[in-house]
């Protein structure tokens, strides 16, 4: 082992993540620098840092977007790096370029790779010519004409859309040459009337899309690898929801060819770091660009728990200016990895969220089992930010011993004093399709909110339990309720309980 | 103890009788009594033990007086209310037209008298805060009126039947014109 | 994935080893029951269990020792299979018939395995006669003259040991031929003095021994591999205190034949389930066998870690009547793994029993680490069991990485209420000697022990941050000592106070 | 607030300022003040940020009152005593022979009195509860000896000097004999 390539390092964010990046300084012997917000003083992440500064009061934009005040904090605390986590500033150009200015390295890629991958017209542009293969279309206005043309050239189906488009309007789906004048029409007129403008072109469509995606590794020293794939296709509302590595249907081929691709990706870019290439794979196995992340993604202990890479400690060397230390022939696949998203939401009533309190909270254990955590007992889970408090991971020889350690990892969480989306895994895991690990990012939509409110597995025996241990706590808060109403008779009493009590903290915690 | 247990549409009756030591014996819509081994200490959930099946299971209390339960991997709503509570409350679901008398449903004590003559009150406003059995109790009016008599004071000691308070309608809804 | 082989197992056990195997009846789906003595009803292995029932009072003679008592669970609750984990009855033959007799598989070896190999003599007789190393010696009385020719032909040094013989006494250390004589006559006068029988015995003295075994897997249908190393040479009163996989300073060729010797001694007695050989290894790399463990190991979780085999489930499996289903050739070494175990002591009192009220707990997360624990925020350690509280296992890429963890994970850990052994593993995993992988079985008494309590970790910032907080810490406790004494000045505040009370309980828990 | 804090042989004198928000200013030993932010929850132990460095700590105080204090990976056995406290102690500690005369170290009040006119006490047996600036403290005889007289009656304020008791030391012990 290497010594420590930093002496200290400053985390620009909060929650798990930041927790994570914590660990990963503590294990490789650097200091490590919370920042937290006025709500904040609290959290998980100050308890795992060396040192800890406030950043300013409870929205994002005035503490952890506090680009000013975070290089100040830097300054101030002699931090060699910033680590910007995912989210928050992570995929700011401009904060990468303001750290390099102020002499402070940047854990990430440099701030012209993050501006031209967060610009979804440059990237697509840069990965045709790095032969990088992306979903077939224009992204410029096409007339009918040329529509039509192009629509023919890449073949059907192909999706129609609104260039000033948003939110599926002026969006239509063509299965067929027939249909197309028609839609073009309509797509038009949809256009007009929600945006003002009746611009439109034709894109490939996707068909049964799964969302895969493949890890990257490049260094300073020209150095890009793989660490194969993620499956990402249980989403809702675009989020992700649950992740696996590796995916389901994949063959060696296409694992190949995807890597490859990713790879390419990285070179064209001269990417520094871990970052990852987002892909759709259709029912056809055929694979497109759709986005490339330029830092650390929230899934990636999945693709740390098949390949035994530390990518937050690899990401970090990689700052330093080391070199990733290993290449593609050292690193294979072994075994299988889930990883579910513990939010604090009620699923039950469409995941409206549900800060408060932690009053319970008993995480999972054993084999084959990681969690890494945001909270702790007693932490509270405010309306601030991202309501993700844990993310569960599970790994198995394959993917049946995997499914089945999740089973059990969330029998076993105890969270209690807000809602989570633990019941809603639970759900998922029971799932036949997801069993089959037939699945594309239709699955939650279509398999599991056919109705407005999730079915959870309330079963009967369950219920009749509730009912009585509804009833025996009632009983018992107001048993308790009770003794204590009766025990205020008179001062005396009270001063002598008041000694007692007093007595009583003697062997206990202050 | 018998509680009324309320979820979605079903109504259970489920009566919990303290047997000492964590145990009850509890009888759900006269059915034969279950014993339960309810085990909590005030850092965890509770372990249940019945007929030696094991559950774990929380209970909170929400800001609206309703309980979230969870067992095993079942997460329900429950609305509890006892039933010295519900007959306290029963002249506010049975009566709701006309001069209501307000009458101690069992014996009691008056904590405190929260209105006063010729007040008005809304349907389900607080009136009189009562303990009976060891337990406080806000009695609430039944209707939309006027306070037309309080007959005890805070600290009285009541039978049940005993009047506490009177409230007449408003005038326009007074069955039989002004009075 | 095969189906459930039980569709419900009793386990004999408590603690963390009770939930490792009700986890893994979960993962297989089988219903898993526990026993619980009088004082263990709240105990973490009944929350895990699917069923309960209690076993008797506190003493385990009385209660995890009770044969009928828990042959009658097991009828009661239509049981197929129980399960002893370590300890207990897990090496007990008349337990093991009694199941088979009672018509409940008994997970685990045969009875006569267990039996023969809990018998020291008769094991080594089967070892010797199967070809595996045993320490060269007698274990049978010898005259002056016997002792001498044996002691010549077995080569100094060797011990000279009482046979009736027990915590030194009439133990000799002989390095050259020059000293035997006087050796045999003091040793034979303390063996007099000390247990009325002047018989002696010689024994080959195993220099700088260091206790390294083989974990074994054997089948109902005559298969047995071995699952590699453990070195589980810190040890503290002959009670191991941290294990590693694989072993230091261990070479392919030593491996390859201690390997086969463990699966020679497993064929030699037809094991079957998880099983485990233990070796004593010299600085010349001899090893000899020590003893047979006809269980499951508090140490299995490395073995898992490095090869991602999970040997509970495997055991299970193997007991229901399943191949152990993968060959020799399908397991190999992948990184390092380091237990800590965890126990309620107090290293800094001469390691006295810390029993009480768990009040706070946060075991570590994130990569790399397992934590097999026994307890939870509001469990009870009581001194009626083995203080053991969790088991943290860290794992790495190579040593160095599983030693940053595990220093980060017991960094990580917090534990209140009782007194823990933490610190004192913070101690051993920052000493020179245990970083250098260069320690024998003698290291903690030679190494740390030096002086009678454990010289922990304490700086001279910390104790300045101490003394700083006990003076916080008691202002708060006066403070609000003071201000709960002189709130008891009417009842008629008393009322309104509970009142408000009885307010602030909505929205809790109850 | 001042405490004094001993360590094996160390004793270092700690004030502690309470500035509100659960942040203090701590001086240890006259040397410059060090602010601390002490976050904690009662279901967690403390977080301190001094200067900006965290540190992880926690404190039991253990049946014979004395305190085990975590800090990082350091573990310390403290006794921590007041100075108010240890002034009310003080007749215990400085005077030793002959007749005591108990006396108020501060202005306070008498929760109880433990002993009566005639009764022996052994050194160190509690003789007054008082209550001074909101705190209950038990004075303790410092000697063996006879209550020879009660000054003062439960629920009194006195002030500061005010005589509480007096003890006379066993007949052997007195220094010039019977009296």
């Amino acid at each position: 082992m290497s010594s420590a390539p930093f002496s200290k390092l400053l985390v620009a964010n909060r929650g798990e993540i930041a927790v994570r990046i914590m660990r990963a300084c503590r294990e490789l012997d650097i200091r490590s620098v919370a920042l937290y917000s006025d709500v904040d003083r609290n959290a998980l992440h100050v308890r795992h840092a060396d040192e800890a500064y406030p950043c300013g009061p409870a929205p994002a934009r005035e503490s952890y977007l506090n680009i000013d005040r975070i290089l100040e904090v830097a300054k101030e605390c002699g931090a060699a790096a910033i680590h910007p986590g995912y989210g928050f500033l992570a995929e700011n150009a401009e904060f990468a370029e303001r750290c390099a200015k102020a002499g402070v390295i940047f854990v990430g890629p440099k701030p012209d790779t993050i501006q031209s991958m967060g610009d979804k017209v440059i990237a697509r542009q840069m990965m045709a010519k790095a032969n990088v293969p992306i979903v077939p279309g224009t992204t410029e206005k096409l007339s009918d004409d040329e529509a039509i043309k192009f629509a023919k050239e890449i073949g059907f189906p192909v999706m129609v859309k609104a260039t000033a488009g948003g939110g599926g309007k002026g969006m239509r789906l063509v299965r067929a040459e027939s249909e197309l004048e028609q839609s073009i029409k309509r797509a038009r007129s949809e256009a007009k009337a929600s945006f003002g403008d009746d611009a439109i072109y034709v894109e490939k469509f996707v068909e049964e899309p799964r969302h895969i995606e493949i890890q990257i590794l490049g260094d300073q020293h020209g150095n890009a690898i793989h660490l194969f794939e993620r499956e990402c296709s249980i989403q809702r509302r675009h989020q992700k929801v649950i992740e696996e590595a590796p995916a389901n249907r994949m063959t060696p081929e296409l694992r190949a060819k995807m890597g490859d691709a990713a790879v390419a990706a990285a070179k064209a870019v001269g990417y520094e770091g871990a970052g990852t290439c987002e892909f759709l794979v259709d029912k056809h196995n055929d694979f497109y660009f759709l986005e490339m992340n330029t830092r650390v993604q929230v899934e990636h202990p999945v693709t740390e728990m098949i390949t035994n890479v530390d990518i937050v400690k690899t990401g970090i060397r990689i700052a330093a200016g080391e070199e990733i230390g290993f290449g593609q022939d050292d690193v294979s696949i072994s075994g299988w990895a889930i990883e579910a998203r513990i939010y604090a939401e009620d699923p039950e009533h469409n995941f409206r969220p549900s800060p408060g309190e932690v009053s319970v909270y008993r995480p999972p254990g054993g084999p084959g089992v990681r969690n890494d955590s945001g909270v702790y007992p007693g932490a509270e889970v405010t309306v601030f930010y991202d309501p993700m408090i844990s993310k569960l991971v599970c790994w198995g020889r394959d993917r049946p011993e995997a499914i089945g350690r999740m089973k059990r990892a969330l029998h076993e969480f105890v969270v209690k004093g807000i809602k989570t989306s633990i019941p809603f895994h639970r759900v998922v895991m029971n799932h036949p399709k997801f069993l089959e690990g037939k699945y594309d990012t239709g699955f939650i939509e279509q398999e599991i909110l056919g109705s407005k409110d999730v079915p959870l597995l309330n079963d009967k025996d369950e219920l009749k339990v509730g009912v009585m241990l509804a009833a025996i706590a009632t009983y018992r808060r107001d048993t308790a309720r009770a003794s204590r109403g009766s025990s205020n008779t008179s001062g005396e009493q009270s001063r002598w309980k008041t000694v007692g009590r007093a007595r009583q903290m003697r062997g206990g915690s202050l | 103890m018998r509680y009324e247990v309320t979820h979605g549409k079903d109504v259970f009756s489920v009566d919990v009788h303290d047997v000492g030591g964590g145990i009850y014996d509890v009888t759900v819509d006269e059915e034969t009594p279950v014993r339960i081994d309810a085990a909590k200490s005030p850092r965890t959930v509770y372990s249940l033990l019945i007929d030696s099946k094991q559950f774990e299971g929380s209970v909170d209390e929400r800001d609206d007086g309703r309980l979230d339960v969870h067992v095993g991997s079942s997460a329900f709503d429950f609305e509890v209310i006892d039933e010295r509570r519900k007959a306290l409350l029963s002249a506010a679901t049975t009566v709701v037209q006309g001069k209501q008398d307000i009458l101690a449903q069992m014996p009691g004590k008056i904590v405190k008298v929260l209105v006063e003559v010729g007040q008005e009150v809304s349907a389900d406003e607080g009136v009189i805060v009562m303990e009976a059995m060891k337990m406080e109790n806000e009695i609430k009016s039944p209707i939309d009126g006027v306070v037309t008599e309080v007959s005890v004071a805070e600290g009285d000691a009541v039978e049940t039947d005993a009047k506490l308070l009177v409230i007449d309608p408003p005038f326009n809804q007074r069955p039989f014109g002004p009075s």
